[in-house]
């Protein structure tokens, strides 16, 4: 599998996502077939232990797409900067 | 007129709806919420609220909740300030200002205004507690339900 | 902590508020109304706003009014104050803050302290002009239902 | 009629009702036909063309007595407080 054939994505993460995946923000590349935000929360699970943890149970995962609010169904394109993070809790 | 700052710092609430009324006419009415660090949270006793937020988007969402109040209700001016960091019980969080000239705008938009920073401004809080232990603040259902009632009423 | 002043005097709200969360502990936030004198009635500009009230009666009044938001709202304290005599437009008329561990409480007896305040509380209002003319100001028939509303819904 | 035997009463206007019956204030002694609050502001309009113009529209006034609110079926009581006034409109 050539690498640079798939999409590259900036991912960041938010409170105890960042905190179980102990970064803040990744740059990735994921094959073709990754092409939702679901299939992405799906596909990062394999990156290391923390990743596994910290998307243990999807449901709990909401994600914004280039700086708005987004859902799983939602389509990856190149060059998007996807926020994965827990329920929103401000105010 | 619409003032919208996501910061660190505290701020002035006075200087705030000094602000406000002096930069709209026709006000009859400013309409406000203040949100405060609780000094406990579940009578757990809180040493610290940190406030985590995505900068990047944050001003934007904000911005588009400011500009559905401004639709739904007649204002002549809004003010919404956000803090983020570490910050003690009995410290400033959130201040929402809505001008309206009718005292029925000014408080429904206020309402309106914070209902939705709750569940639609990236921002996540975690308690310390005086204990040392500490954990992310869960998302309340009531907070959803405050906010989607505002859907239903949607005009 | 309650408190209901009557007076000729301006006020200072974010004195008001910094008074009012230091006299409490236990806070999550504090909802308020500011009325402000407007510029204008029906389009037509306004040059003072003449508040009269029944002295012996209103303080008696308002601690009523407070009492029952106490009652049907767990809040840990609250603030009203409210002016009397000429004012000019942009200037302050009156003031309520109310403290809660949670918003909603705090948002809810804000609107409903103002709601009785405008048809319980012994104030009348008279618009001077610009041209000279001058009127006293009617009883709005959404005050009323505004008013009534909160006992319909009534604990 | 003997004055004396009336009910001695403290009248306070407010607002319009005030200016029109040109006092804030009146000491009063009322027969003892006049029972009510609707009462007393029936027998009022004979005191001046002020106090008649004043009450003209009965159903427009309001009244607190002894600084509470009150309504028309209201008994009096000697040495009462009765305040008239127009529909507040404060806040």
């Amino acid at each position: 599998m050539i690498e640079q054939q798939g999409t590259k994505l900036t991912v960041l993460y938010f409170a105890w996502l960042r905190e179980r995946t102990g970064s803040a923000r990744e740059q990735v590349t994921v094959p073709e077939a990754v092409g939702t935000a679901g299939d992405l929360i799906a596909w990062l699970r394999d990156r290391s232990p923390g990743h596994a943890s910290a998307f243990a149970n999807p449901r709990v995962i909401r994600c914004a797409i280039n700086q708005e609010f987004a859902d799983a169904a939602t389509k990856l394109r190149p060059g998007d900067e996807v926020a994965l993070f827990p329920p929103v809790t401000g105010g | 007129m619409r003032t919208i700052r996501v910061q660190e710092q505290d701020f002035d609430v006075g200087a705030e709806f000094a602000g406000l009324a002096g930069s709209c006419t026709g006000i009859g009415g400013i309409g406000c919420f203040l949100g405060i660090v609780r000094d406990a949270a579940q009578s757990r006793p809180i040493s610290a609220m940190e406030l985590e937020h995505y900068p990047a988007m944050t001003e934007p969402a904000i911005e588009r909740i400011a500009a559905e109040a401004e639709r739904r209700w007649s204002l002549v001016g809004c003010t919404i300030i956000h803090r983020f960091g570490r910050l003690a019980p009995g410290e400033n969080i959130v201040l929402v200002l809505a001008a309206a000239a009718h005292r029925q705008a000014a408080l429904e938009a206020t309402a309106f205004l914070i209902d939705w920073l709750k569940t639609r401004a990236p921002f996540w809080k975690k308690e310390h507690y005086t204990d040392g232990e500490q954990s992310w603040v869960e998302a309340r259902e009531e907070d959803d339900i405050a906010a989607a009632q505002w859907l239903a009423e949607g005009c």
